[in-house]
């Protein structure tokens, strides 16, 4: 495939991992040097890094869904100062650029976390997540417009970095979200973050997670994603990075007919850690569907 | 075979196929015999990811998705041979239990961490429980010199599981086979006439609590194969978590062997068994 | 099982159909007597009747999910008249109460169509139907809460009977939407509804379905509705009827733990039209999980 | 057997078991031979909605989930075996032609309304393209009396399919077998030389309105039998709509077989072929 410029970024492949299903530094350890050789994706995102360190919430963490997952992980990381000291170096390493996912509690948390990585060259973007499922903040501030064009106008003038918005699609209007963020200066936005889900356990009729309500993603949301994001894309000029049950070839090519830049692939590698250049290989081979003809989106509108 | 510093067997990045070259029913159990021209030879305690590589799901609640952790039971080391020892519980089990001499496995592994050698030179007291046995029939044939084997089976059926093992001592809670009772009860005797021993336990949360606590009450080292959810099983999605001491760790990278000194329970939620 | 009472209706058990999945004429003709010798569900409710008559969306309106089912069928309905003249009469022999699902594009519409209900004694509820993700107003009134507000400070006053708000999935926040019909009246609340989703054909990439986009049903969606329900439950006083991909008695079971008093069966009845009895039959086995104590549902909340 | 008024013969309530007594090939077809004890024997034209009774699913993109409508092939009057002509084009049709002697299936049928009897006397003309041939066969076991089926194929292995039906007259687009061109061009010879005829037709979209147009043209009567994508098959989802001269009609509850004279068109959208 040729290289593509996502952002100033230049991109082996549209094939990218979605933060929080792939830790590089873990699948090393696993996998070994091999990794680095058959590195799967063209950048890698970083699971979202809080400013204080997260144990994350308690077990059960997993419920399987029909073709899908339920997660209520709860965003464990060794919070900023630990990112900095040890997974970064570590990250820097990788064969492709990296994009650091980072959430806060507050504006002002935000505001420190992209400080912090605003001069790093390591770094080659930010992922603002604002839409956490598992953490109260992240469904309210991702799903209202304000919100985020408020967060975003104060953090845009910190870094000449691109800053992508990921979105939550637990919203009434998700692409009213996008163009509050564009309109302030985002230069990208993600979606779909996992939808709001919860499993009671077989037996005792408790919730099964531990963190009670958990986040679907898989194959079970791809028509979901799919829909989000070619409204989103009709919203905004700004890329997109659309994600959402992605397992082949063939539905990375069908995010990029309704609009997507870039593919981000969550779930699947966890079913093949290699998942990923599969993808790649089948959306470079596959005949990709057109991108929808002028007539088809505006049979959308209105 | 390429060990890592931390002493696990790294896998192939990426799932491969391997296929079913026999099917062996043990009991209550299935034994499949799979073929992995691909894969290093694992080390005892270390687990694979399988799911069957054509039509995976469709079963209750339209599952499996994911693919299952199995730890292996035996890899003869002059093969290219893995067996894994199943048990039916769910979907996944029921449709991997089905499977043909000839079908395609996609897997990923070996994984995770396995058993250490006996600390200075102590006598493996291998102490299983259900199909928890499987980690500790590779780890028998690995470690070669004496080993003593008590294994704990719910009934006759599934104490048939008992002969994949050299010269067990078993224990069956309806005394169908061997003591009747604990396993752990069995475990209690060995300690009282043996002392320069390490335990290596493999079973169902209630049987490796109870050999936690008996062997941090007798200062006796233990290694725990545990189990718990898992979605990826090489350290991506975060979900397999088990409290230790130093907090939480996920077991499909930190362990699923993990000594027992740094777990304050050995009763991990969701494991599902 | 013993009767249960929903808001003064007695039914033989909390089985009953979701709107717009079972047509109980159609089925007459296909499978005779039987039907009513052994109909499935404790009470019948009909498909969205709008004040005009309906053709509905261009084919196709189907497209098969992972474990679901996208749907863009566009409301097709013979309108208030043709209802009254023809189906009416047919459904009031059914051997169940009836529930008589509306919807109208403006409060006028649905003022019109509640009046039209009001006094025929064939019908024992009324269900508004504020959420087909199909057609843009149903949309946009169910998720904003004052909309709903309004609609049912019109139309609260010109009936006795029961008013159920079908309530859609795609809201930022829809306890809150339940909570204002509770305050406006509103005898029970009904969801999920489908949740917006798109599918591309295969060759060609232009939008399958002839709607563009669809709505997703089935075991697909069985967590996210579970967790609606849920927090609705908590939300509102008023039963809850629970809804999403119910295809066995243990979903059913798993819904009324999380606080529905009444479950509805949508498309797992097209994979067996008889799926109905066996589900109620299924639930009357099982052994319920325990309603969520006190302390799980504290787990919940802030 | 219950014959309602408007001439379909009515299905029993709900989904019920039946087996897969025997599969056979032939070319590119598959023959599903099922008993099903407990239903009535179907009109021609007639459909059933099938799934296997374990695992449906698992296939490409986590397919099949819904049951798929099948005409019914052949209907022995002194059995109570019902056959089935598959053609592997997806993951539910791939799952059923997989299915080997014993499976269970889990049935909904007959549903629709089949082919009524010709008017006034008139010679049935049988035309049929690819799969579309199956009810075709049904129907030329009730008519007795001379039939002319006129059968289309893609090559020669989808022609082994015409050995299903009496005395075919057969096109293949590759002339491997039969007339070298389109079946609709037997049509045509047929057509001049015989007047008192009446049309049944079944196949893909295109050669479905070739035919509409054909006897539209000659004012001959003609009664097609059309697919569409179907979720329910009995009338419950709406999802099923043809367009005819009076609008929308559930293909399910008002088709399969619909007068060509009530269709504007035969090219159903979607219908997947
Ligand atoms: C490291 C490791 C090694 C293992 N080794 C072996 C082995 O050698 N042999 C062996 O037989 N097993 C082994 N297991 C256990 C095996 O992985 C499980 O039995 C298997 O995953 C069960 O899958 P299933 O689909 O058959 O049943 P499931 O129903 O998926 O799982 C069974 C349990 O999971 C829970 N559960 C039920 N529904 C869900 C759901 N929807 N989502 C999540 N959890 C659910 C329940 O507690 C249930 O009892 C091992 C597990 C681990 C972690
Ligand atoms: C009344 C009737 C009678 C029939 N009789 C026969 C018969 O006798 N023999 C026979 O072989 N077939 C028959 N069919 C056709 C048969 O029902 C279809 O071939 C079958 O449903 C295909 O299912 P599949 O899963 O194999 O393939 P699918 O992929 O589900 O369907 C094949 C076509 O459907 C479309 N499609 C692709 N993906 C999807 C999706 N996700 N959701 C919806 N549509 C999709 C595409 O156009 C594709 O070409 C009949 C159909 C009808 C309506
Ligand atoms: C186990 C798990 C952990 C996740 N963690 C994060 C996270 O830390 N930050 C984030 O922005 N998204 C997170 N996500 C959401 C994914 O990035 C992605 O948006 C979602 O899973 C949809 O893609 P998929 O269907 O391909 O998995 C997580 C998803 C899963 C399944
Ligand atoms: C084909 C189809 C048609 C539907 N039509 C309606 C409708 O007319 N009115 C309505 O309120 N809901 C309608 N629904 C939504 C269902 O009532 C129900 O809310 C949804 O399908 C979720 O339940 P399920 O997963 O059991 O199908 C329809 C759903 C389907 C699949
Ligand atoms: S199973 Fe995914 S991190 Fe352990
Ligand atoms: S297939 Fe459901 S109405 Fe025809």
């Amino acid at each position: 495939m040729t290289p593509i410029d996502f952002c100033g970024i230049e991109l082996a492949h549209p094939i990218i991992n979605a933060s929080g299903t792939f830790d590089a530094v873990a699948a090393r350890r696993a996998f070994g040097d091999e990794l680095l050789a058959r590195f799967p994706f063209a950048a890698f995102v970083s699971k979202t890094v809080t400013l204080a360190p997260r144990q994350g919430n308690p077990a059960p963490r997993l419920w399987e869904l029909p073709a899908g997952l339920m997660n209520s992980i709860g965003l464990p990381n060794k919070g900023l100062e630990g990112y900095l000291a040890h997974d970064l170096p570590e990250l820097a390493r990788l064969p492709v650029p990296l994009i650091v996912n980072v959430m806060g509690f507050s504006r002002e948390e935000v505001t420190r976390l992209v400080s912090a990585f605003a001069q790093r060259d390591e770094v080659a973007a930010l992922e603002l997540n604002v839409s956490c499922p598992n953490v109260e903040t992240g469904l309210v501030m991702g799903a209202d417009p304000d919100e985020v064009a408020r967060l975003l106008s104060v953090v845009r003038p910190l870094t000449g970095k691109p800053l992508i918005v990921k979105l939550t699609p637990n919203a009434s209007d998700v692409p009213a979200v996008a163009m509050a963020a564009e309109r302030e200066g985002a230069n990208a936005v993600a979606l779909i973050n996992t939808i709001r889900g919860m499993a009671l356990h077989p037996r005792t009729g408790a919730p099964w997670l531990g963190g009670t309500t958990g986040g679907v993603s898989g194959p079970a949301v791809r028509a979901i994603a799919l829909a989000q994001v070619r409204s989103v894309s009709e919203a905004v000029a700004i890329p997109v990075i659309g994600m959402g049950g992605v397992s082949h070839g063939r539905h990375a090519a069908e995010l990029i007919a309704a609009g997507a830049s870039l593919v981000a692939v969550g779930t699947e590698s966890f079913r093949d850690p290699a998942a990923g250049a599969r993808i790649a290989a089948e959306l470079g081979a596959a005949a990709r569907p057109p991108r929808l003809s002028g007539q088809d989106i505006l049979s959308l509108r209105g | 075979m390429s060990v890592a510093v931390d002493g696990r067997v790294q896998a192939p990045f990426g799932a491969r196929e391997a296929r079913v070259v026999a099917r062996e029913r043990h009991g209550a159990y299935t034994v499949l015999r799979c073929a992995d021209p691909a894969g290093p030879r694992p080390q005892a305690g270390q687990f694979y990811m399988l799911r069957a590589a054509e039509r995976w799901g469709g079963g209750a609640d339209e599952r499996p998705y994911l693919p299952r952790a199995f730890s292996v039971l035996r890899a003869p080391a002059e093969s290219d041979e893995l067996l894994f020892l199943v048990e039916d519980v769910g979907p996944g089990t029921e449709q991997l239990c089905a499977l043909h001499e000839g079908a395609r496995l996609a897997i990923v592994g070996p994984l995770g961490v396995g058993f250490a050698a006996p600390r200075d030179g102590r006598t493996a007291l291998l102490v299983g429980g259900g199909v928890g046995i499987a980690p500790l029939a590779l780890w028998q044939d690995q470690l070669g010199e004496d080993t003593v084997p008590l294994l704990g089976f719910r009934d006759g059926d599934h104490a048939a599981g008992a002969a994949l093992l050299a010269e067990p001592k078993i224990a069956t809670d309806d005394g169908s086979a061997g003591h009747r009772g604990l396993v752990t009860e069995l475990l209690v005797r060995e300690l009282d006439e043996r002392s320069h021993v390490e335990v290596y336990a493999c079973g169902p949360p209630p049987m490796l609590e109870a050999v936690r606590a008996l062997c941090a009450e007798r200062a006796v080292p233990a290694q725990l194969a545990l189990e718990s959810g898992m979605a990826c099983g090489y350290g991506a999605c975060f979900g397999c978590v088990v409290q230790t001491t130093g907090g939480y760790v996920r077991l499909c990278v930190d362990g699923p062997v993990i000594d027992a000194a740094l777990l304050p329970t050995a009763l991990t939620p969701g494991a599902g068994h």
